[in-house]
C-alpha cells in the first residue's frame, strides 16, 4: 500500500475519532459531523486513486456510476424526509450497510478462501451483515408503521435458538472445509437474515431506537472483519469505534430509558412499566428526560414557567429559581405564569416564589401571559394540573368546564413535571398530558428541576 | 339593568361591595349603577372616584328604589328589607342557614335573592366565591393582629444581647383563612403547627412550611370541600393531639367552620389556663360563635395572662383589598347570571343552582 | 483457542489497535446528553459506511469479465455510498436544531 | 456590692432592667439585688419570679436606700433623684446630651452616673449595647404596626378575584432599627427601599432585599458609626431622591437620628400633602422631634388621608424579649465594670470612659 | 517475542488504561492504581522469565539484586516520607525514571546503532531522560526547600534558547552520522542535563506541581521511544499514555490554578498575581478551589458552616442551604454555627438563612458551638471575617479585643471564601486565613458554592 | 520529512498504535477532579516506570564480561524500579485520604 494512502487512511482515523468526539457535545456536534464526513470523502476517494493496479477504465466508469446514483439516492431521501421520519431512514441506511458488507463477503468467499483466518472474518463478515440487514429493515418497517403489530412466533424462543445454532454450526464447518460451496454460502445468508428477522421482529416499536443502535454496532462489527480481510486500517478501527461507540450508546439509551438491554432484547416476553394513572384511551404520552429538558431549553428563546401545587408539595420554590437565573444568564428570557386558583390557597405561588425572592416582574397575571404562549419556545408546567387543563374549554361536561386556563397548548414544545399520571385537585383526566407536543418529565419536581438545572450547567 | 350599591350599616365594617374600578367595567358592559353617598369613605374611595367612573352617586332612599339589583357586604338587615321592593334581587352574604328569619323576610317581600356565601366550591365558581377572597385576607390579617397585640416578636434572632427564641404559632382550621396564616406566620419567622379535620389538608399545611398536627380521623370526611361537625370522640383525640402545642404556643389562629352551623368549640376555658403568660389567641370564628369557649366578639378577653381576641374584623382592616376582591367576585357572579346585560338564570347550573336562595318570594333552600 | 493464540502472534499490533480503538469507541461516547443520542448513533451509523472501501476494493479487484462479481460490487457500492452519504446528511438535518440563537 | 431594679415611671413603659433570669447570673457572680415591688409585671415577670431567683423584692423607698448601684431603663427623673444619695451609682439611659439638666442635677447630689446610650459602637462592646438591642426590635415592631394600621396587604397575590398588588414600604434611615425593619418589611413580601446619609449603608440595605435610593452625597460623613447632622444642601437632594418613592408608599418607616441632638426632619407636611390616600407613616424618631413634621410623640395624626404615627413605643410593645435583652446587656456592662464583684473602672479603657458621663458629683463628658 | 509475552504485554497495557481511567474517580482511584500496579508486576516479571535468550545465572542475579534493593529503598521512601512531602517525592522517583532511560540509551548508543531510526530513537531517549532527570532534581530541591529563591540567570533566554539548539543540531549531527562516538554521547548528556536545570531553575515553588506533571509527560515519552527501539508495545502504548495523559493533567492544573502553560513556564519574567489584599508579613496564603474543598466535605463526617456578612452581600441564602441538604443527604453532619454579630444587624444571619427555610434546629449559638470544633473536620467559613478572627484573642491593640468569636483554629481544616483578602467592618488583618489549616476559597460567595454543589453532586 | 514518510510505510501499525494511545491518554484524563490532579500525576509518574522493561531487557542482552553495560543497567533497573515501586506507593498512600465513611 503507498504511503499517501496509508496517511489518508491515519488522517481519515483521526477524523473519525475527534468527530465522534465532538458528536457528543451539543456545540460541537455539526462541526463533528462535518469532520468524519470529511475523512470519509477523504478516505473513499484515495481507495479509488490510489493503488498500484491495472484497473480497466470501465471499472472506474461502474464505480463512478455507483457512488454517483448512491450518492444523489441517499442525499434525496435525507433531505426529503420529514423531521419525524428520522430514525427509520438511520435504520434503512444501517441495513444498506449491512448488506454491502454481505457482498463483499459473497464475491470474496468465491475468490479468496486462502487460509482459515480470512475464511473466519469473511463466514463471520457475512452473517453479522445479513443479520444487520433483515433486522435493520424490520426495523425501519416498524418505526414507518408498515409493520403495525409485535408478531408473535410460535416457541419463538426455542425457533431463534436452534436458527443461531444452525448458522454458527454451518459457518464453523465453512471455515473448517475451506471451500467454496455456493449452496453453503447461500444458505448462511439465508441464516442470517432470518435471524435478523427474528432478532427484531418480538421488539416493541418504542424500542427500536435502542435496536437500531445495536444493529448499528454490528454493521460497525462487520465493517472491522472486512477490514481485517483487506488488511485495511481505516476500515478495521473505523467499524471497532463504531462498534464499541455502538455498544456504549445502546446502554446508555437503556439507561436513559430506564430499561435494561436484556429487557429490550426479550422485552416482549416481561411485564411492561407502565406508569400509574396513565389512561390509554387517550393515546400514548411522551417521556423525557432532564438531559433532553435541559438542551430544549438550553437552545429556547423564550421560556415560561407554570407552576403549581405540586411545587408547594415539592418545595422547590429555591430550585426553580435557581433554574430562572441559569436560563436567563444563558440568554434565554423567562417568565412565570401564574394562574390564579395555582395551588390550594389564593396566592400560594406567589408566597412560594416570593420566598425564594423570584422578581415580582416575571411574575405574569394569566390574561396578560395568555397571548404570549403563541411565541414560547418552551412551557416548563411543574406539579400544575387543573390550571392546564384543556377540558376546561374543550368538555362541558367535565367539573372545570368554564374556568380560564393558561393556555400552553399554544406553545411550541410543553414540558410537564409531575411524579405520576395521577389527577389534580379536581380529579380529572389531563389530555395535555397526550398532547403530541408534550414531554413528560416524571419525578418529584425539586429532584427533576435540580436535575435540570446541574445539566444546564454543564451545557 | 340598574345596579345599587349600598352603604354597609354593620359595625365596625369598612367595606363596600363595589369599586369605582369594578363599576366601569360593568357600565361598560352595559349596566347601570348607582352608588349611596359615602359607601366608598371607609375603603378609601370618593363620592368623586364613582362619579369618575360613570356611577350616580344618590341618597340610599333613590338607591333603593330606582336599582333593580341592590348589592350589599353583609346581610341586609331590617331596615334595609323595609326599603326593598317585590321584584328585585338582592346579592350579598346571607348565611341562610344560620338566617332562617332574614331568608323568610326576604321571602316575604316577594324579592329574589341571592347568597354570596353559598357559592360551592368548586374551581370554577372560585373567581365569585367571596368567602376564598375575604378569609384568605382574613387569614393575612389575623397574623399581623397577633403579632401586633404580642410583647414577643415572631423570629428567632441570635444576638449580641443573647438569642430570641422563634415564636410558636398554632393554626386551628386548615381552610383558605387558614392557609394564609401558615403562610404569614412562617414568612415572619415562627415556627408554625396547624390541625384540621380534613386530613387531606395536611400535605397542604406541609406545602407552606408548616408542620401538621394529625388527630387520629375515623369516618369524619368532609363534603364538598367544606368540613362535617366533627364527633365528640374527634374533639376529645384532638385535644390530646394538640396540647403539647397549644400549651407552648405565643400565638394561636383559629379559624374552624362548619357551614351553617355554629362554629365548633376548639379550645375550652380549662385549656387557655393552661397555656403560657402572655400569649395571644386570635378567634377568626367569633361571629359563629367562636372556636375559643371564652371569645367573645369583637372584645379582647384577657384570662389568666392570655389574651384572647374574639374577631370577624380582619378582612375589614384591609378594607382596600378587601373592597377591590368583594368588588370582582361580585362583578364575575353578575356577568355569569347575565346575558347581554339582563339576567338569564340556568337553574340547572349549579352555580346559580346554589346561590339562589329565595327567587320572587319562594325560598328554594334552607 | 489455538487460533486467538495464533492470531495474536501473527497480528500482535492489530491486535493493539484493536483493543486501544474500543477504548477510545467507549471513552469518547461516555456521558454524552441524552438528546444526542439520536444524532450520535446517525453518526456512528455513517461511519460504518466505511465498509464501502471494501466494496470499492471488491470492485478494484474485479476481473472486468467476472460479471457476478462486478454487478455483486457495484451493489455493494451503491448500498455503502447510500449509507454514507444518506447518513451524515441525515445526521446533518438533525443537529440542525442546536443551532444557537443570537 | 447591691444591685436595685427599680420600676419603671415613664407612661406606656413596659420593660424592666433586668430579669429575674439575668438576676439569677448576677447573683451567681456574687451580687446581691433587691427589685421594687412590681417592677417586672408588666413584661410578665411576677415578684415570685424574682424571688425564685434569689432576688429581694422591696418597697421602692428601700430599693433607693440600700441599693449601691441602681438600674432604669429610662432616664432618671426628678422624683427618682430626690431619693438618690452620695455615692450612689446609677445605670440607664441618660441621653446626656440632651439632657444636661439632669446631669447637673446627678452631679450636684455626688451620685456617679454610667448612660448605656453613649456606649461607644464598637464590636466588643455591642453585647452591651442598648441602643443596638432595643432599636432591633424596635424596627421589627415598627413594621407590624404599620402592617396593622395599613389597610392594604404587604404581599402580592394573584388570585381568581383579581391580583394585590404588592404594598410599597420606604425606610428613612438604615442603622439598627432600619435594618430589622426592611428585613421584616421584605419578608412579609412588600417591595421595599431605603435611603441613609451614610453611603456604607447601601450594600447592608441590598443586603436585606431592599432597593437603596442613593442620595449625592459630598463630605457627609460619619463619625464611630453614627450619622453627623446633613447639610442643607443634602437635604434638599435627598427630597429630590426619594419623593417619587415616597409619594407611591404605603408604608414610610423612619428611624434617622443624629445623637445628641434633635432628630432630622426629612419628610415635611408638604410631602405628607402628596402622600398616597391610605399610606401610613411610622416615626420611631418621634421622642428626638421626629423625622416628620407633623408627626406627635404617642399620637395618630392623619393627614389628608396619610395617617402619621410618632412613636418610640415600639421596643416596649415586645416587652418580653426587649426586657430580656436590655438585662443582658446590663449584665454585660456590669460584668465589664467589675472585677470578682467590686467595681473597677479602667478609664483609659474605651467603654468605661465613653459610658461614665458622672463620676462622684463631676461631670466628665457634655 | 512469545505469545504468552506478549499476551502478558497486551495485559498489562490494558490495565494501565483502566487504571488510569479509575484514577480519575475519587471512589476508584485506589483500586486504578492498584490494577496499574498488578499490571506493572506482571509486565516486569514476564520480561525477565519469557524469553529465549541465553542469560547467564549472574545476569539474573543481578538484575534480581536490582529489582530488590531498588524496591526496598522506593518502598521504604515512600512509607516514611510525610504527607506534605509527597509531590517532592513524585518529582525525586520521575526524576529516577528518567534516569533509567536515559542509562539505557547510553548502553544501546554502544551496541546498536545499525539505522537511522534507531540512532534516532537512542539519541531522543538520551536527550528526553536527560532533561527529565536533571529537571526532576531542580523541582525536588525547589519543593523541598533546599534551592530555596527563585535563580536569575543573566541573558537566561540567549542562554536557554543556546542551549536548547546545541542539543538539536548535536544529536541531528550524531544521526546522521551514525557511528558511536562517546564525547559526543557525554557530550550530548551534559546538554540534556543542563537543560533540564535551565528549564525548571526560574519557576516559582508554587508552579512546581505543574511541572513536575509536564516532566512526567516527558518520561512517558522517553519510556515509549524506548519502547520504539526494543519493538515493545508496554513500553510503547504506557510510555505514550502517560505522555498525552500527563500533557492533559498539565493544562488541567494550570487551568486550576487559573494561569496558562506559557505563563507558568516562563511565569518568572511576568508580574505575579498578587491577590488584594494579601499580607506578606503573616505569612503565605493558600488557595483552594471548588473541587477540593467539595472533595474534603464530601469525605469529612462533621462539617461547620460559619456565615457572615458576605452571605448577605452575595444573597447566597439559598445555595449555602442547598450545600447543607447535600452534605446531608452524603451523611456529613452539618450545622451553622451562628455569630451573635455576624452580618450588620442583630439577627442578620437568622433572616437569611429563614429565608431559604434552613432548620431553625441547625443553628447553633456561639457558646454552644464552640466547644464542638475540636472535632469538626471541615469549617466552612463563607463571607465571615470579623467573627472568627483570632485577633479578638491574641492582639490586645486590637478594635474586637476582648469580643468572643468563634474558634474555628480548632478545627482539622478551615476552608474560607470571600473574595479578596479585604478586611471585613473591624477594618483589621486576619490571621486566620494564613493559618496552615486554612485554605481560601476566593469568589463571590453565590458563585463559590454554587460550584462546591455542582462539585457535591458530581461525587 | 522523508524519514518520517518512510517510517509511517514501515511502521504503518506503529504509528495507529500511537495516536490510538494518545487518543486513550487524552480521554482517560478528561475532565477529572482537581483534588486527584496530585494523586494522578503520582499514578501516571509510577506508569512512566515502565522503562524499566527496557532496563531489564538491556541486562539480558548483555554481555556478563562488558562491565560498563552490566553497571549502567544495572543502575537502570535499580532507578527503574524505584520509580515503579515508589510512584505506586506514594499514589496508594495518597489516596488514603478518599476512604468512604462508615
Ligand atoms: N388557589 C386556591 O385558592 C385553591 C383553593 C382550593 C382548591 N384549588 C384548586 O386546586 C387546583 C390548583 O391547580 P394546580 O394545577 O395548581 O394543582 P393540581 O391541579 O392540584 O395539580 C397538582 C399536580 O402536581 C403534582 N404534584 C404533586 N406533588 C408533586 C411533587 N412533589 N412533584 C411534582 N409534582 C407534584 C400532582 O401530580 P402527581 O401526583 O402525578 O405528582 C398534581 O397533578 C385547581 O383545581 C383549583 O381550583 C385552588
Ligand atoms: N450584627 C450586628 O448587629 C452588627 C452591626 C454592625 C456592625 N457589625 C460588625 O460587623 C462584623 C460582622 O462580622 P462578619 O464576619 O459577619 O463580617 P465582616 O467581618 O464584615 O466580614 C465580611 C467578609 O465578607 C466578605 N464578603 C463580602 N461580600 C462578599 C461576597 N459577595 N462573597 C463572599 N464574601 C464576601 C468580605 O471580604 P471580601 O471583601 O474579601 O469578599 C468581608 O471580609 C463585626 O465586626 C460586627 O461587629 C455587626
Ligand atoms: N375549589 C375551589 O374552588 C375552592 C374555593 C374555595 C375554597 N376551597 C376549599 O374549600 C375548603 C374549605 O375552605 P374554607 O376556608 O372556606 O373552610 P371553612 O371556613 O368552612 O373552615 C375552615 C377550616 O376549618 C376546618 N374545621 C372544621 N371543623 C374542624 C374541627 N372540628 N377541627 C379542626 N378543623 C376543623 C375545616 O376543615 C376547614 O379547613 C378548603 O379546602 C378550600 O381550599 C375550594
Ligand atoms: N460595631 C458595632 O458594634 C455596632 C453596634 C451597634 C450599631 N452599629 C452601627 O452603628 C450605626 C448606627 O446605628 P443606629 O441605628 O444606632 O443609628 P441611629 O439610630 O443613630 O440612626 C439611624 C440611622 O439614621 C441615619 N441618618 C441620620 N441622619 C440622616 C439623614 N439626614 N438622612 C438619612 N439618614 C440619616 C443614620 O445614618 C443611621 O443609619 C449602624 O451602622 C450600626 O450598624 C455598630
Amino acid at each position: 500500500m503507498s504511503v499517501l494512502l496509508s496517511v489518508i487512511y491515519l488522517i481519515a482515523t483521526v477524523t473519525f475519532v475527534v468527530g465522534l468526539n465532538k458528536l457528543g457535545h451539543p456545540e460541537t456536534a455539526k462541526k463533528g459531523n462535518l469532520i468524519a464526513a470529511a475523512g470519509m470523502g477523504l478516505a473513499i476517494i484515495g481507495t479509488i486513486f490510489i493503488h498500484d493496479l491495472q484497473v480497466p477504465i470501465i471499472i472506474y466508469i461502474l464505480i463512478g456510476a455507483a457512488i454517483l446514483i448512491g450518492s444523489i439516492i441517499g442525499w434525496l431521501i435525507a433531505v426529503k424526509v420529514e423531521m419525524t421520519k428520522m430514525p427509520e431512514l438511520v435504520s434503512l441506511f444501517n441495513g444498506f450497510g449491512g448488506a454491502s458488507a454481505t457482498l463483499i463477503g459473497v464475491v470474496e468467499f468465491s475468490k479468496n478462501v486462502d487460509s482459515t483466518m480470512q475464511a473466519t472474518t469473511i463466514v463471520s463478515g457475512i452473517v453479522i451483515g445479513a443479520i444487520t440487514f433483515s433486522g435493520s429493515l424490520i426495523a425501519w418497517g416498524k418505526l414507518n408503521g408498515s409493520l403495525k403489530s409485535v408478531i408473535k412466533i410460535p416457541q419463538y424462543n426455542i425457533v431463534n435458538n436452534l436458527v443461531f445454532i444452525s448458522i454458527i454450526a454451518l459457518a464453523a464447518y465453512m471455515v473448517a472445509i475451506g471451500g467454496y460451496n455456493p449452496l453453503f454460502l447461500y444458505g448462511l445468508l439465508a441464516g442470517g437474515l432470518v435471524y435478523g428477522i427474528l432478532f427484531v421482529l418480538p421488539i416493541g416499536g418504542a424500542d427500536m431506537p435502542v435496536v437500531i443502535s445495536l444493529l448499528n454496532s454490528l454493521t460497525g462489527i462487520a465493517a472491522a472483519i472486512t477490514g481485517i480481510l483487506y488488511d485495511n486500517m481505516v476500515m478495521l478501527v473505523g467499524g471497532i469505534l463504531v462498534g464499541s461507540a455502538g455498544i456504549i450508546l445502546t446502554i446508555a439509551m437503556c439507561k436513559a430509558m430506564n430499561r435494561t438491554l436484556s429487557s429490550v432484547i426479550f422485552g416482549s416476553f416481561t411485564a411492561t412499566n407502565d406508569i400509574s394513572g396513565a389512561n390509554k384511551s387517550l393515546g400514548t404520552i411522551k417521556k423525557t428526560n432532564a438531559s433532553d429538558a435541559a438542551i430544549m431549553m438550553n437552545y429556547a428563546s423564550n421560556v415560561i414557567i407554570v407552576p403549581g401545587y405540586g411545587l408547594a408539595v415539592a418545595q422547590a420554590q429555591h430550585v426553580i429559581h435557581e433554574l430562572e437565573e441559569i436560563l436567563t444568564t444563558k440568554g434565554v428570557n423567562v417568565k412565570y405564569a401564574i394562574h390564579p386558583v395555582a395551588g390550594r390557597m389564593p396566592g400560594h405561588m406567589n408566597v412560594l416564589l416570593a420566598e425564594s425572592n423570584v422578581d415580582y416582574g416575571l411574575l405574569v397575571e394569566m390574561d396578560d401571559i395568555n397571548p404570549q404562549f403563541n411565541n414560547t419556545d418552551v412551557v416548563l408546567v411543574v406539579g400544575a394540573n387543573d390550571v392546564v387543563n384543556p377540558a376546561a374549554h374543550n368538555d362541558p361536561a367535565s367539573p372545570i368546564y368554564g374556568m380560564p386556563i393558561l393556555d400552553v397548548e399554544n406553545a411550541k414544545h410543553i414540558v410537564v413535571n409531575k411524579r405520576s399520571m395521577n389527577a389534580g385537585y379536581a380529579g380529572i383526566e389531563n389530555e395535555l398530558f397526550y398532547n403530541s407536543k408534550t414531554a413528560m418529565l416524571f419525578g418529584d419536581a425539586k429532584a427533576a428541576l435540580t436535575d435540570l438545572v446541574s445539566e444546564l450547567k454543564n451545557m | 339593568m340598574k345596579i345599587g350599591i349600598l352603604k354597609e350599616t354593620q359595625k365596625g365594617e369598612k367595606r363596600v361591595s363595589l369599586s369605582p374600578n369594578i363599576s366601569k367595567q360593568l357600565i361598560a358592559k352595559g349596566f347601570e349603577i348607582i352608588v349611596e353617598e359615602g359607601a366608598g369613605e371607609a375603603s378609601s374611595y370618593k363620592n368623586s372616584d364613582y362619579k369618575d367612573a360613570g356611577v350616580l352617586v344618590e341618597k340610599r332612599g333613590v338607591v333603593f328604589k330606582d336599582a333593580h339589583v341592590l348589592l350589599k357586604v353583609n346581610p341586609f338587615d331590617e331596615e334595609d328589607l323595609k326599603l326593598v321592593d317585590k321584584g328585585q334581587v338582592l346579592i350579598s352574604q346571607l348565611y341562610h342557614k344560620s338566617n332562617p328569619k332574614l331568608i323568610e323576610a326576604i321571602a316575604s317581600k316577594g324579592a329574589t335573592a341571592f347568597s354570596l356565601d353559598a357559592m360551592p366550591r368548586i374551581s370554577r365558581a372560585q373567581d365569585m366565591d367571596v368567602l376564598s377572597s375575604q378569609n384568605n385576607l382574613a387569614g393575612y390579617k389575623a397574623v399581623i393582629l397577633g403579632a401586633y397585640e404580642m410583647t414577643k416578636i415572631f423570629p428567632l434572632m441570635m444576638t449580641a444581647a443573647g438569642t430570641i427564641t422563634p415564636s410558636k404559632v398554632l393554626i386551628y382550621g386548615v381552610g383558605v383563612a387558614g392557609l394564609q396564616a401558615i403562610a404569614t406566620a412562617k414568612r415572619l419567622g415562627a415556627v408554625v403547627e396547624a390541625t384540621d379535620i380534613r386530613t387531606e389538608t395536611k400535605e397542604q399545611a406541609e406545602s407552606l412550611g408548616a408542620k401538621f398536627i394529625s388527630v387520629d380521623n375515623e369516618g369524619e370526611e368532609s363534603e364538598g370541600g367544606y368540613a362535617k361537625e366533627a364527633s365528640d370522640d374527634y374533639a376529645l383525640k384532638q385535644k390530646e393531639a394538640v396540647n403539647k402545642s397549644l400549651f407552648q404556643a405565643d400565638l394561636v389562629v383559629t379559624t374552624a367552620n362548619i357551614p351553617g352551623r355554629k362554629a365548633p368549640i376548639l379550645i375550652t376555658e380549662e385549656q387557655v389556663l393552661q397555656m403560657k403568660n402572655g400569649a395571644v389567641i386570635i378567634d377568626l370564628a367569633a361571629a359563629q360563635g367562636g372556636n375559643c369557649e371564652v371569645s367573645k366578639l369583637n372584645k379582647t378577653v384577657v384570662k389568666n395572662g392570655v389574651k384572647v381576641i374574639g374577631t370577624t374584623i380582619a378582612p375589614e382592616s384591609v378594607s382596600t383589598n378587601a373592597s377591590e376582591l368583594f368588588a370582582k367576585n361580585i362583578y364575575n357572579f353578575i356577568i355569569h347570571l347575565t346575558e347581554n346585560g339582563a339576567f338569564k338564570w340556568d337553574l340547572e347550573e349549579e352555580i346559580t343552582d346554589e346561590t339562589l336562595i329565595v327567587k320572587n318570594g319562594k325560598i328554594r333552600k334552607n | 483457542m489455538n487460533q486467538l493464540i495464533e492470531f495474536i502472534r501473527d497480528n500482535i499490533q492489530i491486535t493493539y489497535i484493536l483493543i486501544l480503538s474500543i477504548f477510545v469507541g467507549i471513552e469518547v461516547i461516555k456521558s454524552i446528553p441524552a438528546v444526542l443520542h439520536t444524532p450520535l448513533m446517525s453518526g456512528a451509523n455513517a461511519l460504518s459506511g466505511v465498509v464501502i472501501v471494501g466494496a470499492i476494493l471488491v470492485m478494484l479487484h474485479s476481473d472486468p469479465n467476472d460479471y457476478l462479481a462486478l454487478t455483486l460490487g457495484f451493489l455493494a457500492v451503491v448500498l455503502g455510498i447510500l449509507n454514507v452519504v444518506g447518513g451524515f446528511a441525515v445526521t446533518h438535518r438533525m443537529l440542525q436544531m442546536f443551532k444557537k440563537k443570537k
